[in-house]
């Protein structure tokens, strides 16, 4: 019987199974401390989302006209609205600072033509170019540009 | 539905990216200003007054500025949740979940556009 | 009822030579069916905690002359040279196919292979990926070995038994250690990749699955057991666990030195000449231990040991070229290189010896072959050369492949019902094992005598009276190993009798040793007597060959292959 | 190593499917030693106490990737970690998310078949024996020491699985094919030597896996070889998508 290999002989191992328990899960593993702010993180999904149908809302009263402009602008003292955006504050830096103080560095793509950066520099730009922008939208907001 | 995301998936993905490097770097600047420090009276309200907020806003760059507002931190925060919702084990509605999500970003964006071509 | 499954070869070891060999196979035949067996995950094999480099010519300086003569003599003319002709030829090629199939090696800036020097080599011919060389090749030969689905893995399966019929291996029977369920795996040839069998020893470099499993099976299927008295001591272990750190630590400069802070092998002379630190291993450790003896061994908490000294080469070099080293003496004995001496003393590391082979790594019985530590070649005679084993893996392996594909095709099946008995005998044998409470010998505790025996009667030095009494000691602790308690009586996942199987392995092959190193009056190698300190040409220039009997091993000799190189003087 | 022995309590997952319903915990009191690895304390119970403990474990040097365990809660190569860093008790339980076979022995078959999917060996348009000219005269690659700089972190994966326990999306996804498989796969994509990138890419963009990480970082940081799986997962996520916008860009592009 020289020659090639049975018909069966490529077939996996027949390994037979065994009853097995289902996978464990800590039973506190959002509690972990780096479990926890990793949720944090995902929860300032919820904040970002709102605060973008915020800046709708105050878009949608611009363009109704200076009435309703002024009453959405003076509207925002209310203190809820005062401590949302509070909330989105503190979200904002947060992401920011996990964001691209850990991921952006590490994101870079290792192949083709864009040439790779220490993180550190990257790291730099970045906050740079967050500091410049945050910086430049507060001047023209606030009257002091344009 | 879970087939149409995957295939969406790339291009959620940029939107979540963007959302959250870009929409950080925005939300910044604006929260500070018009959702703080005018409501707080550091700012004196006048510096926005509907002349001066119109021309900005109407503007060219104020225009795509606002829609990369509005938009960006929808598509950042409606993949965030979808992701939380499964880490609290709700892998068989993942799908269910995130359709309703981005459709829920997509249509609030879209209302974006209305918003900031009608300006 | 056991399962029987049918191929054309079967390889037993998942390490660097199993995988080698069922490449080799595949590659060649990609119709032919493979099994690949091994009581571990492949990526598991001992052969990933290699760390120092594989050697292969490269440079322009260097020649296979060169290599193979250096060979020939670190194995104090013990080395068949037929084979070592062969293994260094072979080698460059081997070393590149590996590069092709995806292992990092360290490179230099010109984008070639770069090299590094090595204990008893002339010149820079060792390859390596930093300082995990066996870690990358294991993991690059395993990822490799994926793309081929001819290859089919068996993986976490104890193989307990060569299957044979009219003298001839016709397969394997395998425990499938998860459901503790028997196997029959067929083929028209087996190949034997097990490993070595450092477990005899209690301070080894080796893990805790290198038991010579596959040496005990052969040898119980009457294949002889070639030089087991030959047991490589490298010198730089971690006292405590016996961790090795690399012999690269000195090929990169590192010096030893000892309590007076002295570099010994400069300052005394230990027969190593200008190598200093490079010298063989065996001349080393004997240095170390003379060093002990002569009281200027370091004392410690850890015991008694030398020190090796890397200080010099500068944070910079050690993160670049030995990076692993650093990390294992800081976590394993609390020690930054950079800044301090890493304490070290002679461990178990190697076995010269195992499943006698030729060039074309067949052993004496048809279908079988050997390859890698478990099988004895006779590259490495009485001594290795550190990271020729590496590359033997691959060259050995390719070559085992290569025949037992070409003996199954010219051969036929045996007969499966027949075979299919054999293991079913087989199963019945350890199903009575397990978990039968009946013996009085715990496996720990026999594992230890086991242990102690063979380390004061074949330790760096060994003296006739010594090994006498070990072997009389082994042949005692074999025989009570027939009579363990096993308290495990599930078949999930039973490592209970895995233990106790490997066990009883270890014994036989103890006893082995210590029989084959009574009975070599003279020192070679790594083989050295006290009683009879000199290399004896004339009555001992042949391999001790080690057949089964009921009273232990009947030893018999068979000639060394000369040739091109002449017996010399061994010095350096 | 002969100090006087401290005792230690140690609460062991026990599960033999051939009694037990579900897992249930031992408990036992141990001496142990100042330089002890928690690996050592339970080959202790094996050796001494209780042999029908079941674990998997080899080179006891943190190398061969067999002996990753819960330790209180948290994944770790338990021949790496030292007792020392616990005081009076601790509790070792099989890998998390995996399905446990036995005792501390969990089923890795379902990551042996995704660490397949990714193709991890060198893929290059060219047989070998056609692709000569791309090999020196010493048949090798040119590869400068950056473009092995490149990959390298992400080779040095021993497969140990401690990041597949600590990833809360493989908790809730098996199917995710995990941060190894992709690092894995990735540092492929990144080896001067191949030529694959494109068709792992594609995988890559399938159901379960690059997107399927929700960026949680737990990974990198549980990972005991520094590979930062993390990073690797993220940087397929951008080479997946560049690959796809290129392949809008510019359809017909070979293969
Ligand atoms: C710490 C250390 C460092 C080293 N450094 C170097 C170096 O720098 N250079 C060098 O050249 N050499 C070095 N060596 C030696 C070299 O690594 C080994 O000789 C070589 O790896 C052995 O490979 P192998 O394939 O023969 O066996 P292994 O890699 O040990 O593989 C054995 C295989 O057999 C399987 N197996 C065993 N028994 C059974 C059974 N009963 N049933 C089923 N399967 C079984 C195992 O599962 C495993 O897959 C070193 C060795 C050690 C221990
Ligand atoms: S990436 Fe790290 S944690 Fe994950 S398997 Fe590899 S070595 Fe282990
Ligand atoms: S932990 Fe999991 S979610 Fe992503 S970053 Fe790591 S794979
Ligand atoms: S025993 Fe090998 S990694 Fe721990």
């Amino acid at each position: 019987m020289a020659g090639t290999a049975h018909p069966e002989a490529m077939a996996p191992p027949q390994k037979g199974p065994t009853r097995t328990a289902p996978p464990q899960m800590p039973g506190t593993w959002w509690g972990a401390p780096r479990i926890r702010t990793y949720l944090l993180f995902g929860a300032t999904g919820i904040v970002y989302f709102i605060a973008g149908t915020v800046f709708l809302h105050l878009v949608w009263q611009l363009g109704k006209g200076p009435e309703a402009w002024e009453t959405a602008l003076s509207s925002l003292s209310h203190p809820a609205y005062i401590a949302f955006n509070a909330l989105t504050l503190v979200s904002v830096i947060f992401v920011g600072v996990r964001a691209f103080g850990g991921m952006m560095p590490k994101m870079q793509p290792r192949t083709g033509p864009i040439p790779v950066l220490p993180a550190g520099t990257v790291k730099a730009l970045i906050y740079g170019v967050w500091s410049l922008m945050t910086l430049v939208i507060c001047l023209i907001l606030a009257g002091v540009l344009f | 539905m879970k087939h149409l995301l995957l295939i969406l998936e790339p291009v959620i993905w940029l939107l979540f990216g963007a959302g959250l490097a870009l929409g950080t770097m925005l939300l910044t600047g604006f929260v500070l200003v018009v959702g703080l420090a005018i409501p707080m009276g550091i700012v004196p309200p006048e510096a926005l007054n509907y002349e001066r907020a119109y021309g900005l806003a109407s503007s060219f760059i104020g225009r795509v500025i606002l829609l990369a507002l509005i938009a960006l931190p929808l598509w950042k925060g409606a993949h965030h949740v979808r992701s939380l919702a499964l880490d609290f084990g709700g892998a068989e509605r993942d799908g269910a979940v995130g359709s309703l999500l981005y459709l829920a970003a997509a249509g609030v964006s879209v209302l974006g556009i209305i918003a900031v071509v009608g300006l | 009822m056991i399962q029987v499954s049918r191929h054309d070869i079967v390889i037993v070891g998942g390490g660097g030579a199993g995988l080698r060999a069922a490449i080799a196979a595949a590659e060649a035949h990609p119709d032919a069916s493979i099994a690949l067996v091994s009581k571990v995950y492949p990526m598991r094999s001992h052969t990933v905690s290699a760390e120092g480099g594989a050697a292969a010519v490269a440079r322009d300086d260097d020649s296979e002359e060169l290599h193979g003569f250096d060979t020939v003599k670190g194995s104090d003319f013990l080395g068949d040279q037929d084979v070592i002709e062969y293994f260094v030829e072979q080698a460059p090629r081997e070393l590149a196919l590996l590069e092709n199939w995806g292992c990092p090696w360290s490179r230099n800036d010109d984008g070639t292979v770069s090299t590094r020097a090595f204990g008893g080599m002339t010149t820079k011919r060792t390859w390596y990926a930093t300082d995990k060389v066996g870690f990358h090749m294991l993991h690059a030969l395993f990822q490799h070995s994926m793309r081929f689905e001819n290859i089919v893995r068996y993986d976490e399966f104890f193989v307990t038994e060569l299957l044979t019929e009219n003298g001839e291996c016709k397969g394997v029977a395998a425990l499938e250690i998860r459901t503790g369920e028997f196997h029959a795996i067929l083929g028209r040839a087996v190949i034997l990749a097990t490993g070595g069998a450092g477990k005899i020893f209690p301070f080894t470099t080796n893990g805790t699955i290198k038991t010579g499993d596959g040496m005990a099976l052969a040898y119980r299927a009457g294949v002889a057991l070639k030089d087991m008295e030959f047991v490589q001591y490298h010198p730089t272990g971690l006292p405590g666990t016996g961790i090795l750190i690399t012999e690269a630590a000195r090929g990169e400069g590192g010096y030893l030195r000892n309590a007076d802070g002295d570099r010994f092998l400069v300052d005394y002379d230990y027969g190593v000449g200008n190598k200093a630190e490079l010298g063989p291993r065996d001349m080393v450790s004997r240095a170390i231990i003379q060093e002990f003896e002569a009281g200027r061994g370091i004392d410690s908490k850890v015991g008694l040991h030398a020190a090796l000294d890397l200080t010099h080469l500068g944070e910079a070099h050690i993160n670049e070229k030995l990076p692993f080293v650093r990390e294992l003496a800081k976590t394993y004995i609390g020690v930054d290189p950079v800044y301090e001496h890493i304490p070290i003393r002679p461990v178990v590391h190697y076995m010269m010896g195992g499943v006698d082979t030729d060039v074309n790594s067949a052993t004496s019985m048809p279908g079988l072959y050997a390859a890698g530590e478990v099988a004895c070649a006779s590259l490495n005679g009485a001594n290795r050369l550190g990271s020729n084993s590496l590359t033997e893996c691959l060259v050995a392996g390719a070559v085992a492949g290569q025949n037992a594909m070409d003996f199954a095709r010219g051969s036929s099946e045996g007969n499966v019902e027949r075979l299919r008995g054999q293991a079913e005998c087989e199963s019945a044998r350890v199903d009575a094992l397990r978990g039968s409470a009946k013996g009085s010998e715990q496996i720990s505790g026999l594992r230890q005598e086991m242990n102690s025996t063979m380390e004061e009667g074949c330790g760096v030095y060994r003296d006739h009276p010594s090994m006498a009494v070990a072997a009389e000691k082994a042949r005692e602790i074999r025989q009570r190993a027939s009579d363990l308690h096993l308290t495990d009586k599930s078949k999930v996942f039973n490592t209970e009798i895995i233990g106790a199987m490997e066990l009883v392995n270890m014994v036989e092959l103890a006893e082995v040793l210590a029989v084959s190193a009574a009975a070599r009056k003279e020192s070679r190698g790594a083989h050295t007597c006290r009683d009879f300190p000199k290399r004896d040409d004339t009555n001992f220039l042949y391999h001790t060959m080690a057949y089964q009997t009921e009273d232990g091993p009947r030893l018999d000799k068979k000639d060394v292959k000369l040739g091109h190189w002449e017996p010399q003087e061994r010095k350096y | 190593m002969t100090e006087a022995a401290e005792m230690m309590h140690v609460e062991v997952t026990r599960f033999d499917p051939d009694q037990d319903e579900v897992p249930k915990v031992q408990e036992y009191d141990i001496p142990i030693q100042s330089d002890w690895k928690v690996l050592d304390a339970i080959n202790y119970i094996k050796d001494e106490v209780d042999s029908s403990l079941s674990h998997r474990w080899s080179c006891r040097m943190a190398v061969c990737g067999s002996c990753g365990m819960m330790v209180n809660g948290e994944p770790k190569l338990t021949c790496k970690t030292s007792l020392a860093d616990y005081s009076g008790s601790i509790k070792i339980e099989p890998l998390a998310n995996f399905p446990i076979v036995r005792d501390l022995v969990v089923d890795i078959d379902g990551f042996m078949d995704k660490f397949r999917q990714v193709k991890p060996w060198i893929l290059r348009a060219k047989e070998r024996a056609e692709d000569m000219e791309a090999l020196n005269e010493k048949g090798t690659f040119s590869q400068s020491p950056a473009e092995l700089g490149a990959f390298k972190q992400f080779s040095m994966c021993i497969n140990c699985l401690l990041c597949y326990s600590a990833c809360p999306v493989v908790a809730n996804e098996p199917e995710f094919i995990g941060p190894a498989a992709i690092a894995l796969g990735h540092r492929y994509n990144l080896d001067s030597r191949d030529e694959g990138a494109r068709e792992r890419n594609e995988t890559f963009r399938g159901e379960g896996t690059v997107f399927s990480c929700s960026f949680a970082n737990e990974c990198s940081q549980v990972c005991p070889k520094n590979v930062d799986p993390a990073a690797a997962v993220n940087q397929a996520k951008l080479g997946a998508v560049i690959d796809w916008a290129k392949g809008l860009v510019l359809p017909r592009e070979g293969a």
